[in-house]
Formats: C-alpha cells, structure tokens, sequence
C-alpha cells in the first residue's frame, strides 16, 4: 500500500505527523516509539531568541479538549540547532520545524538561518499562536499580513514552506489564499481556537493568561471544515490538524481534503497513536479498495451523504 | 518509561474519599523509583480527555499502589475501576526523591492530606537502603512525620511509618486526630523546639502547605525537597504545559513532569 | 436571593433562558417544565415567509458537541402569531422571538409586524445562522451589515432588541460594537460554530449540506472567552449561550461577564436542566456571599488565577 | 410523556450484539403505546452527548422491555448497564402504530433485522385487543410476520410470535435460517402467491428495506405503515433535526420524532 503523500515539494513517507507543541524536541519520546517511522515530526515553535513563555497555569482541560497557554516557551535557534536537532537527525525523524517571528524581520533571519542546515525538510511558518503579545495570531488573520510573512519567508529559503493558519478567522479562504500568494507550498491547518475556561470557585480563569488556545477532539469539526473549503476552493495542499485521536478522526482529514495530518493532543494522551494509526489507514484504504493515500484525499463520492448501512 | 495496558489487582476504600489501588505492572515497577510518577488514563474515551498523574505510593517487584483522593471526573472513574479490569499507564514519569547525602540526623517528611501518597514509597526506600548497607541505628539517623489532615479519619498508612521505626506527629483541620492545625504548624513547632541535625526534609502537600515550608525553612542549610502538582497534558516534558516559575535571574520556568515533581525548595518560586 | 437581571432594557426575574431553535415554540415542553419559571424563551427562528429547512440527514454528533443544518425551517411569522404564540402567552412564559430575514427589508418587516403584537418580551436578531443561503451568516460577519440590520429592526420596534452573534469572525469585539452602535439592547453570544463531520464509511459528510452549525459543551471555552472579550471591551449587556449543561457551565458565563444565559443543546438532552440550574444559581451565589446575580456578573476577583484548594 | 430517572431490571444478551433490556418504569408503561419510543441517556456525561432513540419492544403495567443492537458508542453503554443501575429516559414519544381498521383479512409485519424491536409490541397489543373484543378467529384476522435477517442467531423472539398464533416466514443474509435474501424477498414472494385480502402491513428494519416496501406496495390500497430511523436530538419535535421529506407538492418536511416515526408509506419520500 502506497502511503506516500506530497505537500507541494514536500514528499513524506507517510501522512501521519506529530503537531507542533506536542512532541517538544522529540528526545522524550525516542524510546517509546521510533521516530523515523512517522511521516514527519513539527518541532515546538522556534523563535529567533529564546522565549520563557507564559506564567503558569497553562493548561486547562475542557469538554473534550485542551485549553493552553504556553506562550511559546522555546530554547530559541542557536540552541535548538545545536542541541536539538543533531538528535532528530540521528532519529532519522523528518523535521520540519516550527517557526515564529515577532516581526517580519525575525521571520526572514530565522528562515535564513534554518536555510542552511541538514536535517530539516521543510519549515512551518506559525501565523497563528494565540498565546504571545506581539507576533503570531496578528498576522495571521489579515490576509496581507500573512501574504507578506510567508514572501518573507519564501525568499530566504529553498525548503518546501507550509503556512500554519488559524481558525480564528471569518474566511479562511481568503487566509489561506493569500498564503499560497505568497508562495507557500501548503497549509496546515487548523491551529487553535482562542478559548477561555473559568474555574467557578475561585471566579477565575483558569489560565493565569486568561485566554488561550483551544484544542482537542472539541474542536475537530470546525477543522474538517476548514480543510474541506480550502481544499474545495484552492486546490491546495493541506496538512490537518485539530482533534485527531483515533484512525477515524484522521481519515476524515484526508476525506476532507488533507494530504496529511498532524496529532497534537491527541498524541500528548498517547504518544503511541501515530504508530497505531498507519496500519489502520492501510487496511481502511485496502477495504475501500484505494490503491493508496492520494487516492483518498478529497474523495467524497457523491454530493449527497450516502446514510451507512448498519 | 512504559507505555502499557495493567491489570488492577486491588481498589479500595481506606478513608473518607481515599482509595488505594494496587496495579500489576511488572515493567513500570521494575524502573519506579519513589518521588517518581505515573500518568493514567482514568477512563477510555474523552472524559476525562487527559491523563491524571498520580504518585508512587509503594513499589514492589512486580505491582505499584497508587494512593488518591477523589476530586473530579478522573479520580471518580478511576474509584470505580474494578480488580480484573485493565488501566492505561505510562510511567514511570520525572525525577525521583534525591536520597539523603549523610546516613545520620533527623529526615524530616512533612505531609499534608493526600501529599501523603509518595512519602511511603520514599520512607520504605530510605529505610531498605538503611538496612542493606547495616548502617541503621536509632542514633545515627532519625526518620520523623509531621503529618496534617483534614479529620482523623484521613490519616492513613500511619502504623506503615511507624513499623519502620519512624516517628508520627499528626495534627488534624477539626482536631479529631492529634492537635488541631496544619503540618505546617506541626514544623514550625518542631523548628523551634530541641531536636538533632535536620539532614534533609521532604514536603508533600497543597501548594500554600509547600510554601509555608518553603518559608520557614529558608535558612536551613539542609536541602528541602518538594513535591509539587501543577496540570499536566504530556507528563514527558514535551507539551511545557506544568511550569514551576524558577528561582533564576530573568524568567524561568521548570517542568514540574520532567525538572520535578520533585524540587529543591531554593530553585524555584512558589506563587 | 436576587435573580432578577437586566440585558439593557430588558428586564428577566431570572438569568436562565432556553436558546433559539431547540425549544421549538415551546408546547411539545409545556407538560415537562413550568414555562413561566424560565427567564425567558426563545422562539425557534422566525421568517416572513415559512421555510422546509434543509434536506435531511440535519443532525451528527461529534466528540461534546451537536452538528445541525436545519436550515431556519419555520411556519412563518403570520402562522407564528396565529397559531403558536398564543400558547406561549398562556403559559406565561417570557418571550423573545428570534427573527431572521433574507435582506433588510425583511427583518424590517418582521420588526414592524411583531412590534404590534402582545406577549413579546423582545425580539432576537438572528444574523448568524450558517445553515441558510441567504441571510444569516452574511449580515453578522461583517460591521457594516450587522449594525444596518439592527438599525433597521430598531428603527421599526419599540421592542428592546439583542443582536444575536456568529463566533465565525475573526473579531468579536469589532462586530458587537457594530450592534451596539445599530442600536440593539444587548447581545445574544454566540451562535454556532460551523464545522463537518464525515461519515468514513461512505466517504460522505455526515449532514446532507455538508457544513453545519456546531453547539454543545466543545464549542463552551469560546463561547466564554468571546462573552468574557465583548463584556470587558465594551461594557455591553450580554447573553452568553454556548455549551451550557450544568450549573457550573452557566456560572462561567456569569463569571466572564454575561447578565443571562441560554441553553439550547444541553435543553435538548435534558429538558429540566433549566429548572435544575435556577436553586443552584441561588446556592451557589449563598455560598459565595453574593446577594444576587448582578453582583456575579463579570466579577472576577482578581486578575492573576487562585489556585482552587481541594 | 415523562422525564425520569429509571432502574434497569435486566439487561441479557439475545442474540450476537443483541440486547433485551427490561426498565422498571410505572409511569411511562402506563402511557407507552407500541410504535412509540423512549429516549434514553445511555452513560453519564458527555459521551455519547445525546440522548439514544431506542422503540418500545414490549411494555408491560410496571415495566418497559427494550430490543436493541451494539452499533456504536451509545449502545455500547447501554449494553455494559448492569441491573439495579438507573437510567434517565425521556418517553414515551412519537405516535402510535394506528392499529388496524378491520378485523379480518391480513395483517403483514415485515421486520428487518433489528427493526423486530417495535413489532412485537404491535403484535401483541393486535392479539391483545382481539381477545378482549372477543373477536379473533383463525378465519378473521391472521397475522403474518415476514422477517429477515442477517443469521439464524439473528432471528429473534419467534416463538413469542409464534404464540399468538401468528405465522412466521424468515430469510437471512446468508441461508442460514430460512433461505437467502432479504425480507423484501419474502415480501414480493408472498405479494404474487395467493392469499387473502391484506387489511394493512407495518413494516421496520434498515432504510432501504423500507423504501423497497413502499414500492413493492405502491398499487395496494390497503394503509402501510412504515416506522423510520433518523438522527434525533430532542425526540420531542422541538430541534426539527430528524426530518423526512413529505409528500406534498412543495418541499415539506415531518418530524420522525414527533410526526412519526410511524408514517404511512403513502405520506413520505424516502431519498
Ligand atoms: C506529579 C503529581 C502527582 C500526584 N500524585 C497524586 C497522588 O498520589 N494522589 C492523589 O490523590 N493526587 C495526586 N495528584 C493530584 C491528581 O493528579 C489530581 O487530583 C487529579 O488529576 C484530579 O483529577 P480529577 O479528574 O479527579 O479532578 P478534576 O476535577 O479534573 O480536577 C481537579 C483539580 O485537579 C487538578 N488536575 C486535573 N487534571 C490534572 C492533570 N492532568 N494533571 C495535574 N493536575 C490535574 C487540577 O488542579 C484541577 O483543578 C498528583 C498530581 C501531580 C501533578
Ligand atoms: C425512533 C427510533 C427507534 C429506534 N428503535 C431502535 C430499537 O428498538 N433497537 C435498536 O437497536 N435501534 C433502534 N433505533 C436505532 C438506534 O437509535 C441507533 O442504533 C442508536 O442510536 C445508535 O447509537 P450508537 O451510539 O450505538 O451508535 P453511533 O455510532 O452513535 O451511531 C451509529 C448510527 O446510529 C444512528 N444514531 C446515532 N445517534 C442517534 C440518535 N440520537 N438518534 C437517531 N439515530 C442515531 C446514526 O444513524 C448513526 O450513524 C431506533 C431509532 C429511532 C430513530
Ligand atoms: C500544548 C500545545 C502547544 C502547542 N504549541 C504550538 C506551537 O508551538 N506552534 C504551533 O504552530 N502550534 C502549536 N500548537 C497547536 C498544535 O500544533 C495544533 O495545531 C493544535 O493543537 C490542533 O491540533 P490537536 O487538536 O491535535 O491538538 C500547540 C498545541 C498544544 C496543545
Ligand atoms: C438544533 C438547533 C437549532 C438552532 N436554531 C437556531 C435558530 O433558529 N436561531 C438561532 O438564532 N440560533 C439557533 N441555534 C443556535 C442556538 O440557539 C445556540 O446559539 C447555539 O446552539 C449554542 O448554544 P448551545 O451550545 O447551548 O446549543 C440552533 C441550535 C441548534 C442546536
Ligand atoms: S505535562 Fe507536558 S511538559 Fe509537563
Ligand atoms: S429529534 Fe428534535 S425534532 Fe425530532
């Protein structure tokens, strides 16, 4: 069965990634599962500097889902060339890595930097962190913004570059446009939601931020959605993202439209699910006679819901 | 580190509240060291969607016991897991108990309510290594409990510590169980009052408990160790989601999952 | 205790209400529950002309939440006049009508028909639905839209009137304003979320019209942060609705700032969660040592998060 | 129509994935009619979110039986209810099968698979009401159950059917319990061989099953009645969420829920 998928220039092995934030820099998951068996691995946020992120507490657990507030806490690029990446590469894992600027300016010196060094397959450009003050969700909502971010980008790297989107938006079309405008080879999506959550007994918020970002089986339908009209009206590749916690949840990814997908929270709760994931998607496409992935993605027979068969 | 499906051997009752849980797991009981952690999957489904992280309560060579306080929606479930039935655990998670450095003077172990849980696994190993190495002595080295709860009713495991020769104070919210106040009123006693060398101290409790310890113990040249909870999604130091602000120049936060659970007292800020 | 709350000019004995479109006109729940114990109910969504709704499949449940595309079927507000409205007087129970047009000129009409009739607290401005071609979602995604079709509703009923919002925008805060500037009393947030499901055995979206309107407990953290984000910004009055099914859940809405709250999803599984909800409002406010709901209303202690004791 | 918290009596399986549950509930069995159904919150919490639209299989004064097969989360609740566990049910809903106007000729009941559920409650409230009335003679009325299904195992409660004097005709998926092919098959089958006059037909089980009902019977006069599934939330007619398109010029729709879920065959466009 052939799982191989294309995101644009980016060839992966197989559709099934880890999302950013949720895998770290890797190392803790090594000995219990094998990296380089993933489709690829998006490393936490790395910001131009290093970032101590937000006070805690940062989590909060929600119906179904996950309030954070981490503020991109990241060890910055210098160390995270250094002393992280040497051993994603010796993992033979397929990285791409997460960046996030402050300013354009920061965008373009971090994809310069990044340009030049092995071992990363492409770069995952964040236009959409809810968590930081300046930067991240402020470009991504505008469509010039983040047309400009991604150009930025675009110019200083020959990687394969992905726009990671918000779903925070009226139009995510219009976002995700301007992106592929910009030149990016594909979109993952969905970051996310901004979200609140109040503990009733202290009549506070259970993040010290206040607000963060929601994420989590909760959250799922509204990035089917969102994958679905992107791929529906532009044609382009996507990664998904957003609740993915069992084979199911993800082939309504690819079914949607996705190339690929990432599992954030979903992999936090089981760091095994990836792994669990790709047998079950081959003998998904084997019972549905498809040859393999890009067969299935965006293939909704008919117009009408057939109603399943009990 | 495991990840793995165990059996539940025991689940009971031992207080108001409190369950103790035994849970075959030969492979995480083989690496568990006290201090340490597991991260449990209360319930299949989503609710709860996370992980609950729940200390080592004791360790033997083939099963580990959990001991928790029901609170929500995942202590709730797990309180109604039945022997025979199967758990999601991956752990053992975080750093152990340090061990005290000298083999004399009082180890002080200061527990408030549920903090109770990982200071009998920690009692049980200093007392073993003790043994092994013959160095125990009544003069040498001294373990001493201070121990607060809410009635008597939820001091548990007290003739545990006391079988090994550790000395109990207790103290209760309502009195019903040795004097009425809090652990923290039991240390400040205990400071002020003729002892020996305090060697090290362990607290395991509320946070405002830990950081009354934290205070009145600030000038102590002992180490001072803390076990702190904080939520947590990944319990692997990978999601950041469990800081500790560090006690560093500029902002710095720790993992309680991965730097901790267990800090010393003069690393971190407690808010 | 003090139950009595105040959305601008419209004045409820109690804070809890059922929301549009899962109450229907409120006679299939007449023999459950004592209507003239609620704060206030709001009618399904009403239209000058009656309309079918969608095709069927209209419902999916995803992980806490409810997908629906009914599509505003609905007997038309002449039939509603006629036919249901009077029930709804009989039972006393406080009455809010959600309207909702194709253009202006229709919500015009149907303000100024309704701003005639008896039994009629106050009108609901339904310009958010994602289920409907025309109309709805349109209007409430933008400004300039939203504050037209309130100014024409409020230019035509002396009727308090609430703006009810999409949480499909990229800012709240910009839309609400609009609201306020258009005229209405206060602000009904937030409608659904759209979103998909897919259906993987047939490869086919779970609703017939393939994008739909999530409700129910996943979609409650933004509910909260967006009622938490208008009330602060613009001290406007705010209904809050969006995944309510317990007493605790409606208090976080108190918390970040609404005067009221609606249930919709969390009626339709439990038609007494209402009723439930009212004595453990009173509780609760005892408990904290507050002498009525308005003293709850955004009232949070202070800015950084207590930590809650066990 | 009830709200109410009830205690399971039994809950047995029957069959591969089929589950006969019994309720205590005095005051919905007082109102149950068969053909109605109850809505049921198959687990605490929010997994499964809604309620469970399950038909009223038999009722008794006192108590309700429930037929129902494994197919998903809800079911699968349902199905690890223990006795002496209490649930909360919503019912009865829906309306009635209208019974038959005469009381001779034929009566048909095609049952597809699980759709079994609310026949039997008809079957028996039939038999029921002739007995009262006195009436029944093998020469008025005979009823005739046409029921497929996918194994003999699968072919539930005939010889309560049987009981009643009623004549029972099966097929299943794969030969195994009458011969192969589908209840439809039955149906065609006995629509051309001669018999005596029909006075109505009901019919439940799988859509498709349905819709080839309605057209095999399209030139009858006689009133079929089909009882239908759809995704329900409220089961109350208050959400408009389960429709079906009804025939009328125009599109209209009916609610299964409130309107239904027996409809006649001629009333309704099944896509
Ligand atoms: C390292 C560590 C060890 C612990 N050891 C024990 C122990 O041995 N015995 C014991 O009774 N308790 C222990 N706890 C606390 C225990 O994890 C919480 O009481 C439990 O998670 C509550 O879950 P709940 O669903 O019952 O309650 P909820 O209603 O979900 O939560 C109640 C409170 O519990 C805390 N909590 C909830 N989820 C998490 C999470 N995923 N991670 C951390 N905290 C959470 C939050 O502060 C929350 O406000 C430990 C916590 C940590 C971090
Ligand atoms: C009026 C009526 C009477 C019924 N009577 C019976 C019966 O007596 N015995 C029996 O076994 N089944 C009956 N059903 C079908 C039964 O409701 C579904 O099989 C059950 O809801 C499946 O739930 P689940 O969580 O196990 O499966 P899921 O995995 O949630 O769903 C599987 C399929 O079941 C259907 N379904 C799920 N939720 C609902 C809902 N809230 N309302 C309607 N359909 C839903 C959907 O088509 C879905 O695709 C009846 C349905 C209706 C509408
Ligand atoms: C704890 C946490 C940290 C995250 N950090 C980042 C990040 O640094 N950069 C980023 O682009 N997305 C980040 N995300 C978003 C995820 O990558 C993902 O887009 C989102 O969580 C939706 O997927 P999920 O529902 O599978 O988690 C984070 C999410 C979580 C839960
Ligand atoms: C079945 C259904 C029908 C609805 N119909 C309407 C409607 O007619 N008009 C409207 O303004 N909102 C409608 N809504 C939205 C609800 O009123 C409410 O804003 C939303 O569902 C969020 O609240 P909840 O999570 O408590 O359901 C509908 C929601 C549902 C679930
Ligand atoms: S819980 Fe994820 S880093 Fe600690
Ligand atoms: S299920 Fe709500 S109208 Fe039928």
């Amino acid at each position: 069965m052939n799982l191989k998928t294309k995101i644009g220039r980016l060839v992966l092995q197989n559709p099934i990634l880890v999302a950013s934030g949720c895998f770290g820099y890797g190392e803790e998951y090594a000995p219990l599962l094998d990296l380089s068996r993933l489709g690829g691995v998006v490393t936490k946020g790395i910001s131009l500097k290093p970032r101590p992120g937000n006070s805690p507490p940062r989590l909060a657990e929600t119906p179904a889902g996950l309030l954070n507030s981490i503020g991109l806490e990241n060890v910055g690029v210098d160390r995270f060339i250094e002393e992280k990446l040497p051993f994603l590469r010796k993992q033979k894992a397929c990285v791409l890595v997460n960046i996030f600027g402050e300013s354009l300016g920061e965008y373009r010196k971090l994809a310069e930097i990044l340009d030049d060094i092995d071992g990363i397959a492409g770069l995952e450009v964040n236009i959409s962190c809810p968590n930081v003050e300046k930067g991240g969700l402020e470009f991504g909502v505008k469509p010039d913004s983040t047309r400009k971010v991604i150009e930025t980008v675009r110019g200083k790297t020959s990687l394969p570059v992905l726009a990671k989107l918000s779903p925070n938006v009226t139009d995510i079309v219009e976002i995700a446009r301007a992106a592929m405008q910009g030149g990016a080879d594909g979109l993952t999506l969905i970051n996310t939601l901004k979200g609140m959550a109040i503990d009733v007994k202290t009549r506070c918020p259970k993040l010290a931020r206040g607000i963060g970002g929601l994420s989590g089986p909760a959250i799922r339908p509204v990035a089917v959605r969102m994958v679905y009209e992107v791929s529906r009206k532009l044609a382009a590749p996507v990664i998904g993202a957003g609740g993915i916690d069992s084979t199911e949840a993800a082939l309504e990814f690819f079914i949607a439209g996705a190339g690929a997908v990432q599992i954030g929270t979903g992999f936090l709760i089981n760091p095994r699910l990836p792994l669990t994931i790709i047998p079950e998607l081959v003998g998904y496409l084997d019972n549905q006679g498809l040859k393999g992935i890009e067969s299935l993605v965006g293939n909704i027979p008919a117009d009408k819901p057939k109603r399943r068969k009990k | 580190m495991r990840l793995s499906n165990c059996p539940v051997n025991r689940n009971l009752v031992i207080a108001p509240g409190y369950f103790l849980m035994e849970i075959e797991t030969p492979e995480i009981a083989a690496e568990a060291q006290p201090g340490q952690f597991v991260m449990i999957k209360t319930r299949e489904g989503r609710e709860p969607l996370l992980r609950r992280p729940l200390s080592l309560h004791r360790v033997s060579s083939t099963s580990i016991e959990l001991l928790y306080q029901v609170i929500g929606k995942g202590t709730q479930a797990l309180s109604q897991t039945r022997p025979g039935e199967f758990l999601d655990l991956l752990g053992p998670l975080g750093k152990p108990f340090p061990l005290p450095a000298s083999s004399s003077g009082i180890i002080l172990l200061v527990a408030g309510g549920i903090g109770i849980a990982p200071l009998l696994a920690l009692a049980e190993q200093i007392s073993e290594r003790l043994k092994v190495k013959g160095q125990r002595s009544k003069a040498n080295l001294k373990i001493h409990l201070l121990y607060g709860a809410k009635t008597k009713a939820h001091l548990v495991r007290i003739s545990d510590f006391q079988k090994m020769g550790i000395e109990v104070s207790t103290i209760t919210d309502d009195g019903s169980g040795g004097r009425k106040g809090l652990a923290t009123d039991l240390l400040r006693k205990f400071l002020v009052s003729p002892h020996g060398n305090i060697s090290a101290a362990y607290a395991c409790g509320p946070r405002p408990m830990l950081k009354t310890v934290a205070q009145l113990t600030r000038n102590k040249t002992v180490p001072v160790y803390l076990s702190l909870e904080e939520m947590m999604a990944c319990g692997m130091g990978a999601c950041l989601g469990c800081s500790v602000r560090a006690r560093a120049s500029g902002i710095k936060y720790l993992r309680v999952c991965q730097d901790g659970p267990v800090f010393l007292a003069e690393d971190i800020i407690l808010d």
